[in-house]
């Protein structure tokens, strides 16, 4: 059974974000979506600036571990959509990483929820991530 | 009996491989004291194993076919 | 002394969410975007479906709370950017009438603010909404 | 004496105006008063005063140029 894919290749687009949004407007039972995104930061670390991070991922394990963390999210709270998408590969600064997209009658619930969602993708996914520097040399977050 | 192993993250680094396939270790503990004596460094990594992408916290006997993946703190986001 | 206005006429667009997320990707210190979106949604009351909220505000107040709203949030959190987007005038069901944007070095400060920011925007602000059913007869919600 | 009173929300769809300006009122009890006897039906209303653009919870004197806001309950979202 193919697992579904919740990676990107590179940065995400604030346009694809916008057009999610707008896919969204047919449905006459949503009331409130939370977003969450990551962007990459220009930490600094012994002097020198982050240029980029570079993610890396068990893919097949990390899919079942998202699909898990979307099946938790609808049982507890009463969901009308939740998308989740994960960058692999080398995401400059000031560029998208992780966009996560609840959607719900009510606020309370697509904000509770959301919450919980962006702390189990931190947890429990298997993702990893190098950070580029502007030197070249790299540094491996954990 | 064969055994693939996946290495992530810094340990992919730490190691210079992805995965690699290896004979005869009877299960996760056995395995660590190989590749301790592979790459002595190891000893200074925090990881987890996976068998079958299932996380496991204590000794897990090994069968052929089975795969392990040796992985650092997830860091996702 | 001219207060910030934060109403936009009608329903806030898709494409310009994201163009204010493109927006702020020249700021490197930014690690964390929460966004809540409040769309309209198809009630039903009294076996009649709404069709469209149409907001009213007493706006010379309602900017004066939403600033005393950011400036609150910059004093509670660590927070990079805040903006605030309300709809005026008539909104038709799926189309989005509030746009709360709130970007942090950090995601927990981000969608702390998020939260307390749109509970105060829906409590303390001078704007009321009147639902336009199906039929065209009026419900205001209170 | 010049008192500008501004009805938002439903309570505007009762009186049938936005604005109005009223005269010899002391204060916003007795604009309250007022208010009752031109529309009887504001009785079954909730509402708050703001003087000013400041909200009120007691009865606050008014004096000439005082704009007075009768507002329902917000519903911002």
């Amino acid at each position: 059974m193919a697992e579904k894919n919740y990676f990107i290749d590179g940065k995400i687009e604030p346009v694809f974000i916008g057009e999610q949004i707008a896919g969204h407007s047919k449905k006459h039972s949503i009331g409130a979506h939370a977003i969450f995104l990551g962007q990459v930061r220009a930490d600094e670390l012994d002097g020198k600036k982050v240029e980029a991070i570079e993610y890396s991922a068990y893919e097949e394990m990390a899919n079942k571990a998202i699909s898990k963390i979307r099946e938790d999210a609808f049982a507890k709270w009463p969901l009308t959509c939740l998308h989740i998408y994960h960058s692999k590969g080398v995401v400059k600064v000031g560029e998208i990483s992780l966009f996560v997209f609840v959607s719900a009658g009510h606020r309370t619930e697509s904000m509770e929820a959301m919450q919980q969602i962006v702390e189990d993708l931190k947890h429990n996914v298997s993702i990893w991530k190098k950070e580029i520097m502007e030197d070249a040399s790299a540094n491996w977050v954990e | 009996m064969h055994i693939k192993i996946l290495f992530f993250g810094s340990i992919g680094a730490l190691t210079g491989k992805n995965e690699m396939v290896l004979d005869g270790v009877s299960g996760t503990d056995d395995l660590k004291n190989h590749l301790f004596k592979t790459w002595p460094d190891l000893k200074n990594y925090t990881f987890r194993f996976a068998v079958n992408q299932e996380l496991i916290e204590e000794n897990r006997a090994l069968k052929d076919g089975d795969v392990v993946a040796i992985m650092p703190p997830f860091a996702g986001g």
